[in-house]
Parts: structure tokens; C-alpha cells; sequence
């Protein structure tokens, strides 16, 4: 075989094991005949970390010995593969979410009204934290109940200019008018000037970003 | 897989790699000694016997070592010739005692069978309907097995994982966890909405109004821009590039707030400018009147 | 955060990740509003591939996605990392893998039938818990035998993209060559052997393919 520049040998033995690895393993590589010093493979090891600048990993010495680990600065997109997959939103938030959008300011127990049924906290909870909901006053009345509503991160996320973009209660009715109108959103272009009257495709096509992903 | 497995892909690997002709060269190796014998002549030292049929892939292996053995062309192979070489194989394996697979005992079934059936005159009518040569299962299944032999040795051949190549893999420093929340459609939020409001519809108290939606949002805008509660004047509330339109939707905002009991118009004297503030608790409510504004518009 | 430049984040995730990615895959490390195209995507991997000429690692296609490896150059000093030497497959495992992988899916029944003899079922076992084969499904007829079928898996460790990637399947030789053989059986007896210092060049050619292998 071929001799291989030691501080080649190096890395692509750091980067099949993906773990640290002293010199005296290393060293371990070799046969006795061919086997490196220490001064040798430590120089390789300078070598191979001088090399690393500008790439997107780094050499490190800890205590088990030497570690190609992939640099700190990449730890936020990377970590994302390791997520899992996120689940899904119960009716009852999108429910909830979607009377504070269309009632606001509106309390728990307004929601509960139209509902008919007791308001999760957990629920509120959620959307407070998603940034999508927060409180903006209280009822005086007895108990000084909550008003919640959206926020501008809401109508960034779900691609709206303000709460007039929402289609009216009028064209909500006719839910498969409304259906059509969606899906045809998603084949407009968005860059395309879209008239004031009419909202809709805008919304839709924005909102369908994030459902194909 | 290790053990006797090990020694008979050795032995085997010793018989293909040995040139028909060149008889000198050891086939296998028994117990140190080189066995420089060829099967073909059927002397063969008992022990090497033993490691050369487990060397064997069963009866199919065998019968086509012997024709490759011989550069015998499989798609005319001398049946009688191989029968009896075959036959001698399995006579001199039971003499040893050697667990004989019952396979091999088949194939010779089936070898025996070709054989008698070769033996028989052919029929005179050449050139009508041919008769089907005795042999063609058997050269079918011997060419069959040999193109999945061949494929995995190239299976084998195939550089892999651990073997020959390896996965390249460097720790990430400073991996956080991160949670994904769950994505939602507004056809989802719609929807949902829908439904509600056909419930609420069945519940026949209804009041979902059909204000402008804009109404609504700037009611919760002002409640905002009141949250310091103190008095913000009247005029502050309104915003000039948003022109006509802009203006009557945040006036119809406050008169709702005001009729909802949420804001109170304070005026010191007529014609003095006119301020909002947030009406201020009763004073048998909780002591805390502030809001709970984290996020500012 | 800095913008870092999709390669080196390309080259980060699959290091990190150690194991295949899909386009997808990486794709989902970013945000919805920066989430590079598939094009753009393919355009860094290309770039990655081009820098690793030179270097001990290469990137490749597998049946999962991307994968940075060491290069085969390498395995020498490489595998003696491990204490383990990587185990060596009996003819009768590779016989039985590539009749799964060329045939699937395929009942051992008929695994038997070409091979002549009964499948071992320590074999199955060993290739199941490998990961490479698994029941794909059962034949319709009396017994319902199990299909077996190859992984994804089994793609990725011989670093194939597809069952396509296979190397073909030597042809059969066709049948009408013996019955050309049998016309002429008349002149020369059939039941006569062959001399057998006299082998035939086709047979002779065939004989030389398995002995080198």
C-alpha cells in the first residue's frame, strides 16, 4: 500500500472512531516496523489542527486524548436534526385561538360561552408562549378577568397583514368556497400585488409554507 | 460464523484460486499439511475429504466444481461420466460416515435418472416436435445457482461499511435540544372557527357581531398603548399616515371600549384635550391593577 | 447569528449527525423563511464533494441520503481502531443475501430451490439482526410464507443508492445453444464423455469467471 501522509492517517482515524483518541492509540495503528513517534504524531496532530481553521471542525485535546468534534458555532442549525418531530395542535387550541382572533379583546369566559366548554389553561398557556396570544387588559367586573389577544407575531406566522386579511364569518360559511379559494393561493405567486379586496390567496399561500414543511 | 465456518471458506478459497492444470499446488490445507491431491482421481486423504465437501454449498456446488473442474461445458455436460463421479463422492462420504445432507442424496436421485433417460433411443422423427433434452432441468438449476454464486462474490467485492470504508463522525459541541413546536394552517385556525361557530349557532345565544375585524384588533392595540395606565391623550391614539379609514376604525375602537366598561374618557374642563386611561379597579378587587403586557406591539 | 455558509453547514450536520442524510433532512435544520432550496442544497453538497478531493473523507449518495466516509484507502490503519476485526461472511450468508437482494421479495422455499439446500435459519437471523433483510410480507399460498426482502440498511453498508446500484446478474446462457448442441447429437453421442483435455473455449472463458473472483 501506498504511504499516506501520517496527518491524513490522523484525521480519518479521528473522524471513523467519533471519539477522542490518545497518541498511544494512534500509534496503535501502525505496525511496529512503520510505527510513528510520538513527536511525529504529535506533529501531525499540529498539522491536522492548523488545517481545521476555516473548516467547520476543529482538533481538541481532552482527557481520553484527541477529538475532531464539529465546532460550537454550528450547534443551532445542526441540533435541529436531532429534534423530534413536533406534533399537533388539539382542536380545542385551534378553537380557542381562532375566537381570540376573531373576538378580541375576549375573556375565558367569554371563549367558554361560545364553546361551551371550560377553557384549558394548559391551552392558553400554549399560546402565550408560541407568542401568539397575550393578555391585553382586564374586564372590570368582578374577578377582573383576562382580555386576551393576538399579537403581531400571529399575523406574521400565519402570513396576515392585520385581522381584516381573516376571511369574514360571511365567507366562512360557505366553508368549500373558501377551500377553493386556499388552494388556489398556493399556485399564485405571493410577489404577485394582490388587490386589498381580496386577501384571501395571500394568506393561503403564505400559510401553506410551513404545512409542506 | 467463525470456527469450522471460517476453515471452509478457507479450503474452498485455496480450490478456486488453483488453475485446473497446475496439480502441484496444495487445494487445501488439512491440519498443517498441504493437500496437493485433486478430487478428480478420488484419492483423497479422509480428512481433507471432510473439509472439502464442507466446502461446499451443497449438492449444486459440488456438481458444478466438477464441471468447472474438468472445463466442461455446462450446456453439454457428459451425464454418465459426471453420475459416476458423483456416485463415487457420495459412496466414498458414506464409507466415512460423514453426515451426508439429504440433498446430495437427491441430486443423485436426479442424476441417476438423467442418466437412464439419456440411455434411451432417441425418437426418429427428428426435426418434429424435439424432444426435451433429459439434462435441461438439470443444467437450468446448475446455471441458475452459478449466477447467484457469482453475485455474491461481487456482493462480497462491494466495498462496505467497517470492512473498507467507514462513517465519518465528529461529536458536535454545544448541542442544545431544541424543540419544534407544531406548524398550523390558517385553513386549520378557519376551520376550527367554523365549527365553533356552528356549535355556538346550535347553542342559539350567538353574539359573534360582525364588526370589522379591524375594529377588534385596534380595540386590543389601545388597551396596549393604555397599559401604562396612566392618561394618554385622546389625539396619540390616532395616527395620520393611516388616513381616513385608519382613523374612523381606532374612533369606533374606543367608543366600543368605552361602552365595554374598559377605557374612560377623562376631559378637565370643555374644550381641554381629551385623555384616555384604563378604568381603574374597583377598590374591592385584588390589589394588583397591572396588566400582564409582556409583548409590545 | 452569522450566516455561515451552507457547505460548512452541510458539512457539520452530516459529520454531527454521522449517518446519512436526505435532502429533506438537512433541508429541515433551517427555519421556514431560511430554508435553502433543493437546488441550492445540491449546489453545496457539490461543493463539499469537490473539497473533499485530497482530503481522507468523501462524500456519497447512499440509499439514505449523504454520507460522509473515510475513504476505502484508509481501512487499513483505520480498522485496527477497533479491537474487532470486522467478521467475515460465509459463502453461504452471501449466497443467501444475494438471492434476497436480486430476487426479493423471495420466500426461503425458493431460496432453497436455487440453492439447493436448506436455508440455515442462523443465517436469516444473522442478516435480520443486521438490519439488512426483514419480512416483507407473506406468499398466498398453503403455509402463508414469509417474503423476505432487503433494507435500506443493507443499501447504506455496501453504499449502494438503490437495488438498481447492484452489480447485474450474469446473463443465462440461452437454452437453444443446447438444442443446437442435441441437432448434432446424432453424429456425436451424446452419452459419450467429453475428452476432458479438450474443453470447449466458451466453457473454458466461463470456468476462468468464478476462479477469479
Amino acid at each position: 500500500m501506498e504511504q499516506k501522509p501520517l496527518r491524513d492517517i490522523v484525521e480519518a482515524a479521528l473522524l471513523a472512531f467519533g471519539q477522542p483518541l490518545s497518541v498511544g492509540q494512534l500509534r496503535e495503528m501502525f505496525d511496529a516496523g512503520e510505527r510513528p513517534d510520538e513527536a511525529e504524531l504529535r506533529a501531525a496532530l499540529a498539522a491536522l489542527a492548523e488545517d481545521c481553521a476555516g473548516r467547520p471542525i476543529e482538533l481538541v485535546e481532552v482527557a481520553s486524548g484527541w477529538r475532531l468534534q464539529v465546532r460550537s458555532e454550528f450547534a443551532l442549525p445542526v441540533s435541529r436534526l436531532w429534534q423530534e418531530r413536533p406534533g399537533r395542535y388539539s382542536r380545542a387550541l385551534l378553537e380557542t385561538l381562532a375566537l381570540i382572533a376573531y373576538r378580541q379583546p375576549i375573556t375565558r369566559g367569554e371563549i367558554e360561552d361560545v364553546r361551551g366548554v371550560a377553557v384549558n389553561p394548559h391551552i392558553v398557556r400554549t399560546l402565550s408562549e408560541r407568542g401568539w396570544i397575550r393578555v391585553v387588559g382586564h374586564r372590570e367586573v368582578p374577578g377582573r378577568p383576562e382580555l386576551l389577544g393576538t399579537t403581531r407575531e400571529f399575523l406574521d406566522y400565519f402570513g396576515l397583514r392585520g385581522l381584516d386579511d381573516l376571511p369574514t364569518l360571511a365567507a366562512l360559511r360557505d366553508m368549500d368556497h373558501l377551500g377553493v379559494q386556499l388552494e388556489f393561493g398556493e399556485v399564485m405567486p405571493v410577489v404577485e400585488p394582490v388587490p386589498e379586496s381580496a386577501p384571501e390567496p395571500v394568506a393561503a399561500a403564505e400559510a401553506a409554507g410551513p404545512a409542506a414543511g | 460464523m467463525n470456527g469450522p465456518d471460517e476453515l471452509a471458506v478457507t479450503a474452498h478459497d485455496a480450490l478456486a484460486s488453483i488453475p485446473p492444470q497446475q496439480a502441484e499446488m496444495p487445494f487445501a490445507i488439512v491440519e498443517g499439511e498441504p493437500v496437493t491431491e485433486i478430487p478428480r482421481d478420488l484419492y483423497i486423504p479422509p480428512q481433507a475429504l471432510e473439509v472439502f465437501l464442507e466446502a461446499f454449498e451443497g449438492p449444486l456446488d459440488l456438481l458444478l466444481y466438477m464441471i468447472r473442474r474438468q472445463n466442461l461445458d455446462i450446456l453439454d455436460i457428459p451425464i454418465a461420466d459426471i453420475t459416476r463421479q458423483y456416485m463415487e463422492y457420495i459412496q466414498l462420504m458414506q464409507e466415512l460416515d460423514l453426515e451426508l445432507a439429504g440433498e446430495y442424496l437427491l441430486m443423485a436421485a436426479m442424476l441417476a435418472e438423467i442418466k437412464s433417460r439419456m440411455l434411451l433411443p432417441r425418437s426418429q422423427e427428428a426435426g418434429l416436435a424435439e424432444e426435451a433434452d433429459p439434462r435441461a432441468e438439470l443444467v437450468r438449476r446448475l446455471q441458475e445457482y452459478e449466477r447467484f454464486k457469482l453475485a455474491a462474490e461481487n456482493l462480497d467485492q462491494i466495498p462496505r461499511l467497517e470492512r473498507d470504508l467507514h462513517q465519518a463522525h465528529a461529536e458536535l459541541a454545544g448541542r442544545r435540544v431544541v424543540r419544534l413546536l407544531p406548524e398550523v394552517t390558517l385553513q386549520e385556525m378557519l376551520l376550527a372557527f367554523k365549527d365553533v361557530v356552528q356549535r355556538a349557532t346550535m347553542f342559539a345565544h350567538l353574539h359573534v357581531a360582525r364588526e370589522a375585524l379591524s375594529v377588534r384588533q385596534r380595540m386590543s392595540e389601545v388597551l396596549v398603548a393604555l397599559a401604562g395606565g396612566g392618561l394618554v391623550e385622546f389625539v396619540r391614539l390616532f395616527r395620520a399616515e393611516e388616513g381616513r379609514m385608519g382613523v374612523t376604525v381606532t374612533f369606533v375602537a374606543l367608543l366600543e371600549l368605552l361602552r365595554e366598561g374598559l377605557i374612560e374618557a377623562v376631559q378637565a374642563e370643555p374644550y381641554a384635550p381629551v385623555h384616555l386611561r384604563r378604568v381603574t379597579p374597583p377598590p374591592d378587587a385584588p390589589g394588583v391593577d397591572e396588566l400582564t403586557v409582556t409583548t409590545v406591539i
